[in-house]
């Protein structure tokens, strides 16, 4: 029953040009609705906090890509806008939730990275790391119990969230049950402001899965081939029974924690280094060199992307705020079991 | 879930036996969840074949199998598994070995649990059962007492049930709620309190009971406490003083209107519990009567709680740490005094 | 501890500068408690080089090297670190980076640190730092107000300061304690509240300050929520209302004393808390002065909580969520019709 | 920074005569004493649970040997009374704690194994599993701020106990603190009634030390020179800056969970096996065997454990229960901080 781990550097990818191709698409479209909340952020016009995925979009759009909505089940967590997106989470409803528009699928109770649809298969997660790894443990033994078969879950975890009990417990428990989990730990080298060095002492983290009796897989989490090949590979090993599987994708943050944060911790020398690390940039090049797209329709890429990114903008800052008359205040779906505001007892 | 099963216990009539214990009502209710509802199921550790550290799943395992599992030492991820499985549309029974490690499961519970349905529009329905209070012996992270902690969050129905019938119809009850349950067991009660059998009437969670009718004072409690305020009570009586005793039920909500009636006629409230001093249950109950039910009042509330300390080991101590009939019995003495 | 350092901040005189802020002053007393208490450090999330989420600790790691830690993301382990390094004879402070988050240390909180003196008679002398309370658009949780929950459990002391200096000396004298203390700062004041300087004067834990005499009604209140009852009272004061208003300043011990001395004076009491509805330090503060006070009070007492909900994250339902001096304004005429 | 596990199967012990001899005796103290508690319980005289570490005798015992009690600090757990007494708790203190005198270590407030003297290096534990091994990283951290070397840490720990959230964060901040920390985990097989295929899913627990950047040793739990070995070198390595220390144990617990249960759930093969596998009578036959002790020298050795138990039975005995009305009700040290009672109010 139980699986070893096999730590691999290099896969051998045969991804396709029309499937990369895709990943690129998503990669860029995060990164062009990123880009624009930054700026709306720095315009004060976004509600609350802004955290991005900046680096992050090959090895987050690889692990959406390798799910299907409506079958599968996907807690994304803070860097997660083009894996979201790729799962089928939409342009508009990410600036609905950072606008403040009360359509959004959170109704202005809840924002940014917190939002989501759970009847589609994407929890909302709470800000407490670590905590939505049992969440899909649950929805997984829901659907076992159900008959349910095929069906995987993924999660999305930082560095520093495994150093959280909660994640442990969950992965454990996910083996214990040999459930079909994909869990994707995104190395980005700090947790806010924190080193690595401050939070573990392992040499590659995925040396915690065969403790677990997971699979393990580590990987250059800004190679877009690599990322798609390994959370296809992964996926379907869970989808067959192959129990849990554990990526670790080894990454920079491309900016600071939230847009409030200027990383001015993060080393020089690292923040040089970064940016020849940009996924998006590398991603770019191998579809020009590949010819799997030319400068000009890179461009239209580009431009279309933007203008779907505006498009919705415009859309979410005219819909309407969240109107406190009109609000319940209704935190129990058995209404009767409310008792009367005691504010005005 | 209807009332087909009403009286039947491990298959028997009630008549076949002699009487049925708080604990084999807990027990039943899971029995009949299980046979009635395919989204039922249940998660703990020791569950399975051992039946649960005290024998609250006793043979449902082999009843239903593959719906009663042991789980590992992790609280956290047992709740969290099972906010996942309720809002993929089962209906998770959850036991804590004690509710004292359900501090392990806080942070799922209040912000996980709680806040689901508010934050999404999905609901979360599950039960998490909490074997609570003291028993002699238990120490200080096998006793507590946590209803007040959880009804101070918003999302959670809290649950305190105190008698065999409300052990066997609330926990029935909870599981078909829409919302995450915490229902808090007494183990005192576990094999102590009996009835004769189920009783066919049951009354609606959120209501409280009036347990003993009276006019010279009104003892509010819930769960264990409500056999100590009943002993106090029948104590009084012989010198002619009636109290009366009503049984919250559920804490959270908790039947102001209940109380208010019961305070009008008698004019005097004493609020007892078995948590810790500050805040809490008798807390909420006597800040609300002096709100709602102020001119009702003859003589100023009380309020009865166990010690502001950790619950002590050994019995001596732990005799005197929370109320009994003999406290209370005093303290509503003082009471009619005023 | 001594007073040498009163008043100076960032080694400069107030005269230097033009105010000094809550947050600077919770800075300013770790950075006298490292210089003056070799057995104080300091340990959390992203603490040490970045000085902070709020940058409460900005530049402590320079001027104390070694001293000042970043933490794993590990709230459990934080707390029992904590302990361990408190019962072997060091003083340890530990942030959260949000109060929130304690929910994860909270078994290690309430049954470890807090039992620990009961238990063994060794002293656990910790304070754990928590950035408590709603700011405009922090959700769910970002913005939670836990005192209510720390206080229900025996063996905690619970500060609420509300104001620049004792922002200052209650962090202090919290750190001389030989107990675990829950220091709950409110972000709303943390760049908001200045001071011109620290004051000189303190008053010692565990005494409750009348903020503003009166003698029509009594507020008590705490935190971020006095500054709210202070504009609510000098609106009422055009119209020739006058409003007492009591700070708490720690929820526990809570001084029941003052409050009662203050509803000898006035007859009416308004309690309001930021944080749930259900139980907390409202329902403690009317329960504890509708039992001892009863007879001087002219008018039912009354409470002011944030709803029933989890906070919510848009600015529209945040506003109008939790109390406002707009609120507690319209309460206290309520009140003093009655 | 970064030590790499090696799982080793046998050690060359090395362990002298004399070393042994002083385990066994350990042993057989916590084996009497266990047996009259047990006896006691079943004659209804001791006040609350009982919890034997029947069978891991040799496990415990080594580890309280490795350490010193004055330098060393050592939380016990479960199972440890062996281990308990070779660090320097006494037999009238455990039978003070069990029969609930007044003179015990927690002065009636608490109990069992619950019992510690944190001052003379044993924490006292609480019940929720896992959460004194980060306390005993908190007393290292402490030595160390304090500038004092050579300090040890231990902490016991079940299979069962490595499931919780608390037991993976202490590893994890014992590892990048890099503290000389030592983690006994006795792997006994059940959790309760839980088996550990219901536990965990890899193939040794040991497997996790390397996640953690710790050194793992897995050894037979019931071979006391072995278990002398391998504590005094994991402690050694400890002691000299080497990191944390995981040692698994591999064991069976001869005996219920606690005295009220018969441990039926245990299958029958198992329970067979495990008698051929208790540790004292393998330790007694290699002290015979040996000839480091004659069976007249043996029968001595039991009948002084034997007398020196009774003795503490009834010293315990004649001592006072605790007095409520003696008993101060104070939380807190700081005593002026506490209110009036608020139940007579
Ligand atoms: C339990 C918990 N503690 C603290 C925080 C505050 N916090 C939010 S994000 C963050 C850093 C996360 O780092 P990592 O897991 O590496 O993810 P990254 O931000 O690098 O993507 C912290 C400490 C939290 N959300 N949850
Ligand atoms: C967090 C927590 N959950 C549940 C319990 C109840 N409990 C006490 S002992 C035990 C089994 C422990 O098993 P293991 O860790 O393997 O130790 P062993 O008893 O086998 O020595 C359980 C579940 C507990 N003490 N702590
Ligand atoms: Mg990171
Ligand atoms: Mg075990």
């Amino acid at each position: 029953m139980i699986q070893s781990a096999s730590i691999e550097g290099l896969l051998p990818t045969g991804v396709t040009a029309e499937r990369f191709a895709e990943g690129f698409r998503w990669m860029l479209l995060s990164r062009t609705v990123e880009d624009k909340i930054a700026a709306l952020y720095h315009a004060g016009k976004i509600v609350g906090g802004v955290y991005l995925g900046r680096g992050q979009e090959a090895f987050s759009a690889a692990l959406g890509m390798a799910l299907q909505q409506g079958r599968d089940v996907f807690a994304p967590l803070i860097r997660d806008q083009a894996g979201r997106m790729a799962f089928g989470d939409t342009v508009l409803s990410t600036l609905r939730t950072y606008l403040g528009s009360v359509l959004g699928p959170m109704r202005g109770r809840d924002g940014n990275i917190h939002r989501g649809e759970p009847r589609k298969g994407m929890p909302a997660m709470i800000s407490h790391l670590g905590a939505m790894v049992s969440v899909v443990c649950g929805v997984l033994m829901s659907r076992r119990f159900k008959g349910e078969t095929g069906v995987v879950g993924a999660a999305s975890i930082g560095e520093g969230g495994t150093s959280t009990g909660a994640w442990h417990e969950a992965m454990n428990m996910a083996a214990v049950e040999r459930l079909p989990l994909v869990v994707a730990v995104a190395n980005n080298q700090f947790a806010y402001s924190t080193p690595s060095t401050r939070q573990f002492a392992c040499d590659d983290l995925v040396e915690r899965a065969r403790g677990y009796g997971a699979q393990g897989i580590s990987i250059d989490g800004t190679d877009l081939a690599q990322c798609i090949a390994t959370f296809d590979a992964a996926v379907s090993r869970a989808r067959a029974g192959g129990g849990p599987q554990m990526v670790v994708g080894r990454l920079l943050r491309l900016c600071g924690h939230g847009a409030h944060d200027d990383a001015s911790y993060v080393p020089v020398e690292l923040r040089e280094l970064a940016e020849n690390r940009d996924c998006l940039k590398a991603a770019r090049a191998t579809m020009l060199t590949n010819g799997w797209a030319s400068p000009h329709e890179l461009e239209l890429m580009e431009a279309e992307a933007y203008e779907q990114v505006q498009q919705a903008v415009a859309q979410a800052q005219r819909e309407p705020r969240p109107d406190p008359a009109r609000e319940t205040w209704m935190p129990l779906a058995s209404e009767w079991l409310m008792e009367g505001n005691l504010q005005t007892a | 879930m209807d009332a087909a099963g009403v009286g039947m216990v491990d298959g028997r009539k009630p008549a076949d036996r002699v009487s049925i214990t708080y604990l084999e009502a807990i027990r039943e209710a899971q029995n009949k969840a299980l046979r009635e509802d395919p989204a039922v199921f249940l998660y703990g550790q020791d569950i399975a074949t051992f039946g649960g550290a005290f024998k609250a799943t006793k043979n449902l395992a082999k009843e239903f199998p593959g719906r009663v599992l042991d789980s590992p030492i992790s609280e956290d991820a047992m709740l969290g598994m099972a906010v996942g499985a309720a809002i993929d549309g089962m209906r998770p029974i959850v036991e804590m070995q004690f509710a004292d490690f359900s501090s392990i499961a806080f942070n799922q519970i209040i912000n996980q649990a709680a806040t689901h349905y508010w934050r999404t529009g999905v609901p979360c329905p599950l039960v998490v059962r909490l074997p609570s209070g003291g028993t002699s012996g238990s120490g200080p992270f096998h006793s507590q007492n946590m209803e007040s902690l959880y009804a101070h969050y918003p999302g959670l129905v809290v649950l305190t049930p105190a008698t065999v019938g409300d052990a066997y119809w609330m926990l029935l009850e909870a599981i078909t709620l829409n919302d995450p349950v915490i229902f808090c067991e007494h183990k005192f009660l576990y094999y102590h309190l009996k009835a004769d059998s189920l009783p066919e009437e049951r009354l609606p969670i959120g209501k409280a009971r009036i347990m003993r009718g009276g006019r010279h004072a009104t003892v509010v409690t819930y769960s264990a406490m409500l056999h100590e305020a009943l002993a106090a009570a029948n104590e009084l009586a012989r010198d002619g003083f009636e109290i009366e005793v009503v049984d919250l039920r559920s804490v959270k909500p908790l039947d102001t209107d209940t109380i208010l009636a019961s305070v009008a006629r008698t004019g005097r409230l004493l609020a007892v519990g078995e948590s810790f001093p500050w805040g809490g249950v008798t807390a909420e109950v006597v800040s609300r009567i002096a709100m709602e039910g102020f001119h009702l009042l003859d003589a100023p509330p009380r309020r009865l709680n166990c010690k502001d300390t950790p619950i002590p080991y050994h019995p001596n101590l732990w005799a005197v740490h929370r109320p009994t009939a003999a406290t209370i019995e005093s303290s509503i003495r003082d009471l009619l005094k005023q």
